[in-house]
């Protein structure tokens, strides 16, 4: 590439990458069984649903908004589809997983674009209508995926290998590399990241806002259904209450990976590398029996160095810096004022 | 009285709220529940109002849920261990304070963003709160303590004259000096705040030990209603404070801020909260109409945005 | 006046400054005596800004020194500047669009009541008010930024530095946005500031205001000191050959066109705050300027024909047929080009390389694979092309669009206007802080375009500009359209007649 | 009597137990009976720690199975989640054997339950004798439920609310606190505020029913002498409270006696000896639940 692709600009991109090479580097030495074939696929196995719709998620990041209604859309998604597994088998569990997330990212869109709710509140909101509309789905109880089914194909999306890697894995990395796609190389992921970058100077290139948070909550709602039939098919079953807490994790796995809170940067290639940052490094704390407590102090320990060593390169990228940064001052950011 | 509207829109959909609860129930007009309701209030108002500065800003505080709780751990497991109450509060409160010096120097020394470093917070400090009180209640019985809730100067509860002073401080902080304008200024345009010389990661450590120190206020008000602490405490609460300050109409990304909307936003909350449990609606059914009622509220006012939406519109930087 | 025998107050010597890719500024020098203004002129992107940033402690150079009354001076951050009396006004605005006027010209400096820490407000208001009237402009000071024109937004800059009551006021491009009368009230106040033994030094492209009013001028060409002289001593001309190291003529250059079919008709057509009963028209291959004073509607006029602006009342016709745009985006669409006149607000996608600035714009015409996919190589052609054709100084295409000096965005800017094409171009300010010789290429080019049969809406506060290139003038005035001037009826005493007085001027020759 | 043909090939027995969420007390004892019985008999023990996460029950109880135990006992956090993990361990013939919350329908080789519904109604009882007791003749009680995902446990508010119905109450509030402290005493307040009149109130768990008893105190009222206020679960700062006057009852499970019984079943699965169950048609042990109030508080260690 050009000059101008400076170490800077590969770490945005590598970064956290380079980080989770590191940790698997050293993973073998502290947990010796991590690579052992049943350990590794369950690494990648469990983190697929996470990872797919963080790459979804990455899209709304990029625009400047966030959808905090993931983790509902997730609860019913998973509740829908196995209703529409019990009635029509595994093409309409399938069918109604991603329909309903369709359908729950059209109307995040329809609230942010047509009522001017903001992207938070909107889908703060919708958070909680969706896992009531999962409760009430469910007063009888969870749904689940009943044991003698154990043979039907929808079952055995979250539990099979090809050639020793799970789908789920498969499937996770088939949606990053469209989203990568989508993303890096149509003319819709360049609006979006246009946007991004700047909502009113977007508006004067003719990209229209609302046609574009149309179709990046619509986006996030298909990729919430894409991930139920990962996650679903793993767990077998759902309420409202599943995967309480999803979207901060979603969000905290994008924004690892260097894609900017602020919209209009963003990088796949490490929302990618964060999710498996994370479930390695749970698989690792897990497998050594560190007491839940204690886990969660050196997860948020993690996360703290992954970026400080971010903070700490933009910091010292500008001329000057270093000396200044020694000394308590601030430092200017190449490019202008955001 | 539209200019009232205009400055705080909430008072709308609370009016309206107010009067739907009137009609349906026999109850919410009663004495006991509307000091029940504010009292509610008052007590995320407290946090919300740190956390306002914090949005003004332009950040999230998300690690105040697990200050409540180790706060809570803190106090009560010191006045188990004989300190006298005030002591045992003292030191919850400085405990938040170094956990909201430690969001704001990684944040402004070492570049982590806010949204992980508090995110990275919530998660060492629920640790510690768990690792620290073994996982079990810290049972007390202070009266000193129970005060904090309990007590009523002039026969006010003391919940809520602690948030009618907390807001007409932040209404005075916020609105009346340096430091109130110098954190909408890093809100409104950080950079420029920086070129012009303006003291920027002071201001945010500051905001952050604010939020901390509130946090742990908010811990002390919970412990004293519950007279105990434990490592669960807390959980969600981030999103709670935040979600009064979004509500009151402080903008998400920073620039300006809403004291009153705040206290406003904390109120409705309350309201609709207690309104579905006097209507003893089922838990599924409260969630959706929880929602609903938040993005109700924010559609009216977002609507009316729109409306007066003319030129010039493209103000510098973005702002948004 | 300063001449060689006054110590200077202000000297820098051998000073570098290195970014990424580029070098700055090489080794440049500069001294400025009390009470003189001194000018700094170069070519976009010859390191202008970068030396002021330098002054204001926003960069930190890798070479040089810098010596302020004798004394050794290295700035940090910008505290360091102000608490050595230098006060900066930058190219790019640092304002808070949310917070009032006058709690952004104080902004970290206000005046506190010692009991209760509230801010002393009715002070600041009144102080601001002050400063604006010394400006000779009408600002009020509790209004929030958010609500000003750009031009109002650089006179609040303005006032901030000189609220600031330094040594030495530094101000790069500070009439870039300003209209005539304003331009010529700042520079009595830079008059009145050397009077008072200030000093000040003046970033332009415009060489008149140089001779009006500085002392001395030091011309930089790629980041090197190229001369230092008295005004006295020098001429327009040989600056300009100075600066661009060839001589550039033509200024202001018009073919000769005749106008075609009709393009864009407006009928009566009102909108915004203050647009009012508009109608105009366009034909094909003709350049249409809108005059008037700051603040007469023409961003609301150039917005509502983009569709970033609703119409309240009236109608639009493109080519004969009626246009309704829902928004820029059926602006685009049907075929018109937009040039914003707030560069940093509104016109740069900041994140975004310079390649991805210019390209936004025809983002349907660079496709490869499949029709669908964007195409890298397309992209690049776009770039490359305009890159030449307006010589935008940058080390590649994958620079961030921010890391470019202004000048060099604003030719990313006209660039993505042009790119598409169509059949009508709106331009705000196309040649604003754009050096000489780019600003006779985009010229050119606005010529170039009308030739291929394209109509051109041109708005400048540069009045010799505006009547310079186009063929016919509207003028605006409250939000009205007051005055139409064509052929010798377009001098700057008749725009300056219908603008300010509000007198209509319509000249005999129009129909429709 | 270890079979010797084991998983991991070792002769020592290896016991993976997957506990719901070590941050509560209740699970805490019964990983400490658990756990002491299984070393007792000279297994080898490994934990997994589901903290309360669906996702992680899954994969970690997998993991277990992976990593070679010979017999797998899980509280889970989402029984009906309980398919995939028992499909694995059908596949490398590892017996399961759930603790406590429920079954899910998944084909486990046997189930130690405490009576949930059983509490409820002990509790029902309970409190319609201290309301006479406390010479009261109001007839409203009001009732707290767990987060409503809590299928298992909301049967302790349903085996309350039947039985308290059959002796001539009403229950005129039902409502969530979630499972949380913070929210029960919300949730009594507001009750308190519509119905002062009510004469008992059972939480569906102690967190909660301690936080509503401190309302009601907060109320001026006495949770054993005005408001009957039960918990269930018998926590500590339940026990602390009754022993204080501060709470009237709890319904006590004896998380490490589950956990104990949990490994006797274990070990008969695994010497394929036929179990003996409560319940052979949902292959239910059951656990008995005491209640615990003023009168025996003393005898709770
Ligand atoms: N002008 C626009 N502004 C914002 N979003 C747009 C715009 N045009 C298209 N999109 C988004 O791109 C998505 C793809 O739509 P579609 O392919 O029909 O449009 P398009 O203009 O052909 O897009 P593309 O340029 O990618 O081919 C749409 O759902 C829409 O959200
Ligand atoms: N932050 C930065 N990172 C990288 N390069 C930069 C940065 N700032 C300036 N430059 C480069 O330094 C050179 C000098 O820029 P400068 O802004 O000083 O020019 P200028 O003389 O002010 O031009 P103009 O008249 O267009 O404002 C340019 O080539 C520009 O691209
Ligand atoms: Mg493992
Ligand atoms: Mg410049």
């Amino acid at each position: 590439m050009k000059s101008s692709t400076s170490l800077g600009s590969l770490w945005d991109t590598w970064g956290i990458t380079a980080i989770l090479v590191l940790l698997l580097a050293v993973a073998p030495v502290l947990t010796p069984d991590f690579f052992s074939l049943d350990n590794a696929q369950s690494v990648l196995r469990e983190s697929a649903y996470l990872g797919i719709v963080a790459a979804g998620m990455t899209f709304a990041v990029a625009s400047g908004a966030f959808d905090l209604s993931v983790g509902g859309q997730l609860a019913l998604c998973s509740v829908v589809s196995l209703i529409g597994f019990a009635a029509g088998g595994t093409v309409l569990a399938i069918v109604a997983a991603l329909a309903t997330g369709l359908a729950c990212g059209l109307l995040n869109a329809s609230l942010i674009t047509r009522l001017s709710v903001p992207p938070f509140v909107a889908t703060l909101g919708t958070l909680f209508v969706f896992r009531g509309l999962s409760y009430i789905l469910t007063q009888d109880g969870p749904k689940t995926l009943p044991y003698d089914q154990i043979g039907s194909p929808f079952v055995k999306i979250g539990g099979l290998n090809v050639a020793g890697v799970p789908v789920p894995f498969v499937i996770m990395v088939g949606v990053f590399a469209a989203a990568w796609l989508l993303l890096r190389r149509t003319a819709t992921g360049r609006r979006v990241l246009a946007y991004g970058s700047s909502p009113e100077a977007a508006r004067f290139c003719g990209i229209s806002a609302n046609r574009l948070r149309l179709f990046v909550f619509a986006l996030v709602g298909v990729s919430v259904g894409i991930a139920t039939l990962t996650y679903i098919t793993r767990v077998w079953t759902a309420d409202g209450s599943a995967q309480d807490g999803f979207e901060l994790k979603v969000i905290a796995a994008v924004v690892l990976g260097g894609t900017s809170l602020k919209g209009g940067k963003a990088t796949l290639i490490g929302t990618f590398s964060a999710v498996l940052l994370i479930s390695v490094l749970n698989d690792m704390l897990v497998s050594e029996g560190v007491p839940s407590a204690y886990q969660r102090i050196v997860l948020g320990g993690v996360l703290i160095v992954a970026l400080t060593i971010d903070g700490l390169r933009t910091r010292f990228a500008a001329p000057g810096s270093l000396r200044r940064a020694l000394s308590g001052g601030r430092t200017p950011q190449p490019g202008p004022a955001r | 009285m539209t200019a009232v509207l205009r400055r705080a829109p909430l008072l709308l959909p609370l009016l309206g709220t107010v009067v739907v609860l009137a009609v349906a129930t026999d109850s919410f007009l009663t004495g006991a529940n509307i000091e029940n309701v504010l009292v509610a209030a008052a007590i995320v108002a407290v946090p919300g109002l740190a956390m306002t500065f914090c949005l003004a800003m332009g950040e999230f505080d998300l690690s105040i849920g697990s200050t409540v709780s180790l706060a809570g751990v803190v106090c009560c497991s010191a006045i188990i261990a004989g300190q006298p109450a005030p002591v045992a509060m003292g030191i919850a409160l400085l405990v938040g304070a170094a956990i909201g010096l430690a969001n704001g120097l990684v944040i402004t020394k070492l570049g982590v963003t806010p949204f992980i470093a508090t995110l990275a917070t919530l998660v060492i400090v629920r640790g510690l709160s768990l690792a620290y009180s073994g996982g079990h209640d810290q049972i007390v019985s202070s009266a000193a303590l129970k005060y904090l809730v309990g007590g009523r100067p002039l026969g006010v509860p003391m919940p809520i004259v602690l948030a009618v002073v907390a807001t007409a401080a932040g209404w005075w902080a916020m609105n009346r000096t340096r430091f109130g304008r110098w954190v909408c200024a890093i809100g409104s345009n950080r950079e420029a705040a920086r070129v012009s010389g303006l003291p920027v990661d002071r201001v945010r450590i500051a905001v952050y030990v604010l939020v901390g120190v509130a946090g742990a206020g908010w811990g002390l008000l919970i412990s004293s209603q519950l007279q105990k602490g434990n490592g669960q405490l807390g959980m969600g609460f981030e999103l709670d404070a935040i979600t009064v300050v979004v509500i009151g109409g402080t903008a998400l990304l920073g620039g300006r801020a809403s004291i009153v909307g705040t206290v406003l936003g904390a109120v409705l909350i309350e309201t609709i909260r207690n309104g579905l449990n006097l209507l003893n609606t089922p838990p599924a059914y409260q969630r959706i109409s929880v929602g609903l009622l938040l993005i109700a509220a924010l559609a009216i006012r977002g609507i009316r945005r729109a409306e007066a939406r003319t030129l010039p519109v493209p103000v510098p930087e973005a702002a948004r | 006046m300063a001449d060689s025998s006054t110590p200077a107050l202000l000297r820098v010597d051998g000073l570098t400054v290195e970014f990424p890719g580029v070098r700055a500024l090489d080794g440049v020098h500069f001294d400025v005596a009390a009470g003189e203004v001194h000018a700094l002129v170069g070519e976009n992107g010859a390191g202008k800004s970068t030396l002021l940033k330098v002054l204001g402690g926003l960069h930190q150079p890798s070479a040089g020194t810098i010596g302020l009354a004798e004394r050794p001076y290295r700035p940090r951050r910008p505290a360091d500047a102000t608490h050595a009396g230098i006060a900066v006004i930058y190219q790019e605005f640092n304002l808070y669009p949310d917070l009032t006027v006058a709690e952004n010209v104080f902004s970290g400096r206000e005046p506190f009541h010692r009991f209760h820490r509230g801010i002393r407000y009715a002070e600041i208001n009144r102080r601001a008010a002050e400063l604006f009237a010394t400006l000779g402009v009408r600002i009020d000071p509790t209004a929030p930024v958010s609500s000003l024109t750009v031009s109002e937004q650089q006179l609040v800059e303005i006032a901030k530095a000189l609220s600031v009551g330094g040594r030495i006021i530094v101000m790069d491009e500070p009439t870039a946005a300003l209209s005539a009368d304003e331009v010529t009230r700042l520079l009595d106040v830079v008059r009145r500031l050397r009077a008072e033994g200030r000093s000040v030094v003046y970033v332009s492209h415009r060489l008149d205001e140089v001779f009006a009013v500085a002392d001395r001028v030091t011309v930089l060409r790629d980041g090197r000191h190229v001369r230092t002289t008295a005004l006295a001593d020098t001429s327009p001309d040989e600056l300009v050959r100075l600066m661009v190291g060839r001589d550039v003529s033509a200024m202001f250059h018009r073919d000769d066109v005749a106008g075609g079919d009709v393009v864009l008709e407006l009928d009566q057509v009102s909108a915004g705050r203050q647009l009012r009963d508009v109608s105009i028209v366009v034909r094909a291959g003709e350049i249409v300027g809108i005059g008037g004073v700051a603040g007469a509607g023409q961003p609301e006029l150039s917005q509502v024909i983009f569709g970033a602006l609703p119409v309240k009342s009236g109608r639009m016709l493109l080519s004969g047929a009626d246009y309704r745009p829902k928004g820029p985006d059926d602006a685009m669409k049907a075929g018109i080009g937009f040039l914003h006149e707030d560069r940093k607000a509104a016109g740069i996608l900041p994140d975004l390389s310079v390649r991805h600035n210019l390209t936004v714009s025809v983002l349907d015409k660079v496709r490869g694979l499949f029709g669908r996919l964007l195409s890298p190589a397309g992209e690049l052609g776009v770039f490359d092309t305009f890159r030449k054709r307006l010589a935008i100084r940058t080390t590649g295409p994958d620079q961030l669009i921010g890391q470019l000096s202004g000048g060099n965005q604003q030719k990313v800017l006209f660039g993505r206007a042009l790119a598409p094409g169509g059949r009508l171009l709106i331009l705000n300010e196309p040649t604003r802080g754009v050096d000489i010789g780019a600003k006779v290429e985009i010229h050119h080019l606005i010529n170039e375009i009308t030739a291929d049969g394209a109509g051109v809406v041109m708005i400048s506060s540069d009045l010799p500009e505006l009547l310079g290139i186009s063929d016919r003038v509207y003028v605006l005035a409250a939000g009205r359209i007051v005055g139409h001037l064509t052929g010798d009826d377009r001098t700057e005493e008749n725009v300056m007649r219908c603008a300010t007085t509000g007198q209509r001027v319509f000249s005999a020759t129009v129909s429709g | 009597n270890a079979p010797s043909d084991n998983q991991n090939g070792s002769d020592k027995v290896v016991v993976g137990f997957s506990v719901y969420d070590m941050q509560y007390e209740f699970f805490q004892k019964m990983e400490k009976g658990t756990r002491e019985a299984a070393t007792a008999k000279g297994w080898e023990f490994k934990l997994h720690d589901e903290k309360s996460d669906e996702n992680e029950m899954v994969t970690g109880a997998q993991a277990l199975i992976d990593s070679g135990v010979d017999v797998l006992i899980i509280s889970p956090f989402k029984p009906s989640a309980l398919g995939p993990i028992i499909a694995k361990a059908k596949a490398k013939g590892v017996p399961v054997i759930v603790d406590d919350i429920g079954g899910g329908g998944a084909p486990y080789d046997a189930i130690v339950i405490s009576d949930n519904a059983g509490g409820g109604k002990l509790a029902a009882e309970f409190m319609a004798k201290q309301i006479a007791a406390n010479g009261k003749t109001g007839k409203n009680v009001a009732s707290i439920t767990c987060e409503p995902s809590a299928v298992y446990a909301a049967r302790r508010n349903a085996g309350f609310k039947a039985e308290i119905e059959k002796l001539g109450f009403k229950v005129v509030a039902e409502l969530s606190g979630n499972s949380k402290a913070e929210e029960g005493y919300k949730v009594m307040k507001d009750i308190l505020a519509k119905n002062p009149d009510v004469t008992g109130v059972f939480s569906c768990n102690d967190p909660m029913g301690v936080a509503a008893a401190n309302a009601v105190k907060d109320a001026g009222k006495d949770p054993v002498k005005d408001i009957v206020t039960v918990g269930f679960n018998a926590d500590p700062e339940a026990i602390t409270a009754i022993k204080a006057n501060g709470l009237a009852a709890t319904v006590a499970q004896d998380p490490a006696a589950m956990g104990a019984l949990t490994v006797k079943l274990a070990d008969q699965a695994l010497a394929k000896t036929a179990l003996t169950f409560d319940n052979a048609a949902e292959r239910e042990v059951y656990n008995p639940v005491q209640l615990i109030s003023k009168e025996n508080v003393d005898t709770v260690k």
